[in-house]
């Protein structure tokens, strides 16, 4: 069936009677239903909404696998719990937070409007949506949802396997409600990053920087691992339990990053949209492509053997990067912009070790630094990019999370303490903090 | 009764337990271990950090036998797990006191 | 990208040049083509549809999760199995015994209609398909046939480690080829429980309740697990193997049930239908975070230490409890309805256990009581619904699903026998019953 | 609410306000705009994409789960790079290879056109993009990477735990950048093949045979494993590592499939084409039911236990079986059609054991013998197929693929060697090529 | 002191374990093994190709008792382990020379 | 020749082979075990069920020594993997007959 299409339309073979052509020949109309244009952008943020969703079960999976067995449970519980807790918390406060919709407290700054999402009556009319010519606010809620918990999802791999469940879930709450919905509303919700001119369209720095940047302060205040670092300094790798489901994760992550950067071109009601999300697939499995490659070849070459956790972090190093920019590039273009993700991976997950930062997922490669790189790569193919803008607003947002972030893990250090005991982490958080194993039936070393 | 500890490499177990059986050994205990030996000690790099390997997967047999065959057995292990490569493995012989067999309760070597 | 089309559409900033919208302004008609109605109908069901699939592979991760690893490959092959044999009965007989269209043998209770599902020709013409303001007759069969594997999934979980796989699977061929169908028949299919004004929008009764009550009277006529509970009665708690796998199965059926609930609005022609699916979504989003979020509460409250495995069943709870209601709720509803499917089970789960009733995966609490907990709460949000009607379906449909599913158990155990003898139970039903071990390198207990 | 629409339309109950209706009756237009066809077309293929995509992930769980745990993590990463490097060479080389779209070097047999793949402009308008007819160009770019990519991921399962890493990757370029892509163009391409009237829907024969082929012809000169068969000639089965991983990467191929099929309609514009999806969808998961079912009572039958690695296979090759023409066959008759598939396996895995063929995953009979069995099959539904013609295009192609395949891995073993040491082998391709383990911490044997 | 070696079926664990405690030994090294014997060699079915099952998973129990205890000890688990059925295990009894324990590095008796 | 078998807390395994190899010790066997001891029984709460974890994942060590070296072993693994905490582990020595390292078939000490 595949051929006949393209033949008849381009070069004019028999036709093999393919309905859909008859049918739109005589006289149908041309242009989209504005009602259609609707459905369609609505049916965008569905599907790209339950493929961001899909990416929790990629974190779950890939820091599962990259953790001991001993802290798997722990891992696990963070990774649902933090999803359930993101849905709540954006709900009551982060979505108006982050769209004040022009009603401002500090113009451009901080949103107005505080109070919790409220979604379109029960089969609503066409002159009774909120906006006729976007989509359903329901949909666009459970898109923009989706985002804020990958935000949080990205934290909880860094400081795997010795922070506390419950000051953890708090810093969850706080960063959900607060830290992501407030300076996200700087560029998506029209504030002042968006009137600069700052560009990132499904959020490199939005979403993964940030996410990078709470998690490095986090690392940084927590602290590495009991036998991450010998008293010499030397590196001790601690191998992840399970390569299978990180990779599974990382596949999951890919194939939910459709949604996240297709979903991000907002509409689906044009031609010219849907060919625009036809380039963002391509591009972003292009750069995911790309970081993998990237990473598999350095590895070899650096250490004579690929390195599978490397080329996980690789692809994903990919995405991150093409993030900010998946519409203007070529295919080309895209593919070398994630072997640069990959390349950063290679490069700073040992350089992060010589700094005693303990990441053990590599989110900080993936996410913060992938992230800034994705950002500033804007400017290579989108001349509506500036680079001194696109370096300010970086700056802008990292000092903002930071600051926020730190204040917040301190103030939770001093209050509650965000460390397991020694003794606790050498026997594991699954046992002393759940009293629960992940494998109860593996030996284990 | 000797009870016979031998150490060798995961893939001869196998063989090994065919050569025993074959002089008639009709029982035995394997436990997959990690050995430490003249073979551990190259190193691996893992994201980008070197360690070394000093644990090498292995495969412990423990039989216990009647002393007069425990000369035997030794010899059938040896023949049948050497690759003449290092790490080939380890031969111990002690010495059992009793042997019960919890079934029937036969003792001494009617249990074996 | 995104504020762009938001402030341009609601604040009126400058346009950012969206295709969508210019093209959409000029002289686009308002209304969607009737064809287009169908085709977005239609691509409801199929995307739906493969979303429900997955929940298929969700059953399986979740059970082979939840059970020891002795009995991993007889759990997996159930569940491959019952989900491939719920296709061909499906097919056979239950498609048309479900939807008579009016064709009763016993009006409003029996279907007429005794053939297999038959599809519309290939490339049928708009004038030809069987209902032109509904859908594909295919995308319907494929939708409508997920449910019924649904049903039939949940079972396999509670009766697990100790059934036989034959008569497991014998039932499963009378489940989905008449228990499910003919119930079904009385809501979805215009019987009499419709015309009695029942409402069970995605199935909370009509699927969940009836798969849980097919599996409590399993498990009363099987019995515990060898083990299960001490001659002096204690509970003696039997570890699943891989609590990886189980949050596993989790978040993919928590993905499942976007389209389990979302594609029940069985329309996405008109802006008040995927307005309405929108909801659907996000509700159903909510309702599985507050169940996730009051089991972790509990659980921490209750025993010191969250458990997972009842954060699992607690997200679950809450989606099976939005099921038969999820676009009436506010989105604060739906969380609080979620929420108390998660109560549900930290209160089932060890209530069951004292009463001996030994459900392995927790379908029960999950399944049937926050299926009846769900139905009831349609009266919260739904002014259609009344409590009397709705508490009569459940007790309708459920004495139904006990009676006969009693009757075809007690069959299976007089004549072929259910339960596997105490040394296969004992040695594991996998070498037992198919000689082979899922994880035959990993050293067991 | 799910009756309503039915008995609305069907047997005229009551109307319980369903808005699609209501406001499609009020004088919209009955035809489809042909820029919503367009964008409908470029959805099917997005969609599609994203689910084929999802399939590496498939083969990845697959075969992690069907080898030894010392050769996992060396399985998992071929998986990731060699899906990576499909994507790039691809997109250099294979995309014009394969749609030369007329312009042929040699007419119907090698494309004319030697360059990358180049998308639509971003925001193209309906009279700028390349096919207004069809889809945009980068959805079907999107869409058509996915079959190549899998082409290639089934070699790497039947050549596991024994093949050097980098010659792998290197018969995966040329596979992905010229040998696929080449004979797809006789048919998909418009070549031929085509020409001759040689019918292959979704690709039994284009890609499935293609991999199979590849795989086999690997096969013979690499070899079975070390102590795969005795010197005696005895068969020794070596067990897979986690049947649950196997479980869920066939799964996910299931789900795939639903893309793989269902998208390769290659439009979803009218209502004949919605229509035709449908029925695609339905008759792809019967006939994976039909296989699975089919190796369940097989195995159960000949060995009085079922395999479950082998129903895993069945349904599998189900869906190989149906993937030549799954629009026109019956529900029936596609259930049927899968089954064949499912004895093929049952008969054909011990089959290759006596010819000490050893494919790790059981592929060759999946992909190579059910493909050969869907395309012939072809002509039991559709009457425009002829038997001469695909028996013809059957041998032309496995011809090719042979030849090409055996002289590159032949050229690749006398100058790289393909074949890891008899010692690597031993330990393991983990530890050997990759030091690192999948599972560090459990004990192997 | 005797060193007391026994494998038994997985399920007997408990059991054992309980028995064991009855009788006031306050600790032992318990160990997931394979196990060849008597009850060794059925044969299964993997994907066509037949097989025979030569290990089955068995628990092997490794505790250090007073010499005067041993008897005491084999009797406990001799009874709790035996089902009667071919497979139930062994024991074995070795003398140990001395015993330390780690934490005080006490010895003798006094470590046990 | 000495067999010296030593139970200790997991993540002390590094430390100990560390201190064996330092005072010449070439070989061992390592085992995952579950031990049970004075530090066990501490209760857990699995879906509402209490239950007592009896047994704590232990690493046990292996080694055959010449005679003569058997103190020293014994002090360098007591001193290593002390914590002072209950569950520390214990040391048994046990006498040895023979040694024969598979390789070379060398016996005695040689084989050590
Ligand atoms: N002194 C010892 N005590 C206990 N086990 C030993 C000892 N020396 C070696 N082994 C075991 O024997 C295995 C092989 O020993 P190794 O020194 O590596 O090879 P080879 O014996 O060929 O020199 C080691 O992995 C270890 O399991
Ligand atoms: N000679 C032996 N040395 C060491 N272990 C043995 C010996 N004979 C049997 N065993 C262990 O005892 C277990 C039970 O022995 P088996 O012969 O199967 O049953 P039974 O003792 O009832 O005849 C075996 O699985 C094996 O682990
Ligand atoms: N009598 C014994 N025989 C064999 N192993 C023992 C014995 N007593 C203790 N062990 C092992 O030593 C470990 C530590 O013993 P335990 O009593 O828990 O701590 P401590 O020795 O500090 O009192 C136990 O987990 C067990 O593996």
């Amino acid at each position: 069936m595949r051929v006949s299409k393209l033949k008849m339309a381009i070069i004019g073979g028999i036709a093999l009677g393919v309905p859909s052509l008859a049918m739109a020949q005589d006289a149908a109309p041309k242009l989209v239903a504005t009602d259609t244009v609707f459905i369609l952008n609505s049916l965008l943020f569905l599907v790209g909404g339950f493929l961001v969703f899909w990416m929790a079960a990629g974190f779950a999976m890939l820091e599962a696998g990259l953790v001991r067995s001993k802290n798997v449970t722990m891992q696990l519980t963070k990774n649902v719990v933090l999803f359930s807790l993101a849905c709540v918390f954006y709900y009551l406060i982060g979505y108006n937070l982050m769209y004040p919709l022009g009603t401002w407290s500090v113009e451009g700054v901080l949103s107005g409007v505080f109070s919790t999402a409220v979604l379109e009556a029960v089969g609503v009319s066409a002159d009774a949506v909120d906006d006729y010519s976007y989509a359903a606010t329901g949909s666009d809620f459970f898109f923009q949802l989706m985002f804020c918990a990958a935000t949080a999802s990205i934290v909880s791999g860094t400081l795997a396997e010795r922070i506390k469940l419950w000051p953890f879930l708090i810093f969850t709450v706080i960063l959900t409600a607060v830290i992501y919905p407030i300076q996200a509303s700087w560029k998506w919700g029209g504030g002042f990053l968006d009137e600069m001119g700052f560009l990132d369209f499904a959020g490199s720095t939005v979403v993964h920087s940030v996410g990078g940047w709470a998690a490095l302060a986090g690392a940084l205040i927590l602290g590495p691992r009991i036998g991450k670092y010998s008293k010499e300094g030397r590196v001790i790798p601690i191998p992840g339990s399970n390569l299978t489901l990180a990779t599974l994760g990382t596949f999951i992550l890919w194939m939910g990053w459709f949604g996240f950067n297709g979903g991000s071109q907002l509409a689906m009601g044009s031609i010219g949209d849907v060919a625009d999300i036809s380039r963002i697939f391509s591009n972003t499995n292009a750069a995911a492509a790309g970081g993998a490659i990237a990473t598999l070849i350095l590895t070899q070459v650096m250490y004579k053997k690929p390195d599978l956790t490397m080329i996980l972090n690789g692809a994903l190093a990919g995405l991150v990067s093409i993030t900010a920019e998946p519409l203007t590039p070529s295919l080309g273009a895209a593919t070398l912009i994630g072997a640069v993700g990959g390349v950063i991976v290679v490069i700073a997950v040992p350089m992060l070790d010589r700094m005693k930062i303990d990441d053990v997922v590599g989110a900080i490669p993936v996410h913060l630094m992938s992230g800034i790189w994705g950002t500033i790569a804007v400017v290579f193919t989108n001349t509506d990019a500036s680079l001194s803008v696109q370096i300010a607003s970086i700056l802008i947002v990292g000092a903002f999370v930071v600051v926020t972030s730190s204040i917040l893990w301190f103030a939770l250090k001093l209050t509650m303490g965000i460390r397991v005991s020694e003794e606790d982490e050498i026997n594991g958080l699954d046992m002393a903090e759940l009293g629960m194993e992940a494998y109860p039936e593996f030996s284990r070393r | 009764m000797k009870l016979i500890i031998a150490t060798i490499k995961p893939f001869k177990l196998e063989d090994v337990r065919q050569a025993l059986t074959d002089i008639g050994i009709k029982g035995m205990m394997v436990t997959e271990i990690k050995g430490f030996g003249s073979q551990s000690g190259h190193t691996e790099i893992y994201r980008g950090a070197e360690y070394a390997v000093n644990f090498v997967p292995k495969v412990k047999l423990e039989l216990v036998v009647d002393a007069a065959m425990a000369e035997q057995v030794v010899d059938a292990i040896t023949s049948t797990a050497r690759t003449g490569k290092i790490g080939d493995g380890k031969i111990f012989v002690l010495d059992v006191e009793q042997t019960i067999r919890v079934r029937t309760g036969e003792t001494g070597t009617d249990a074996i």
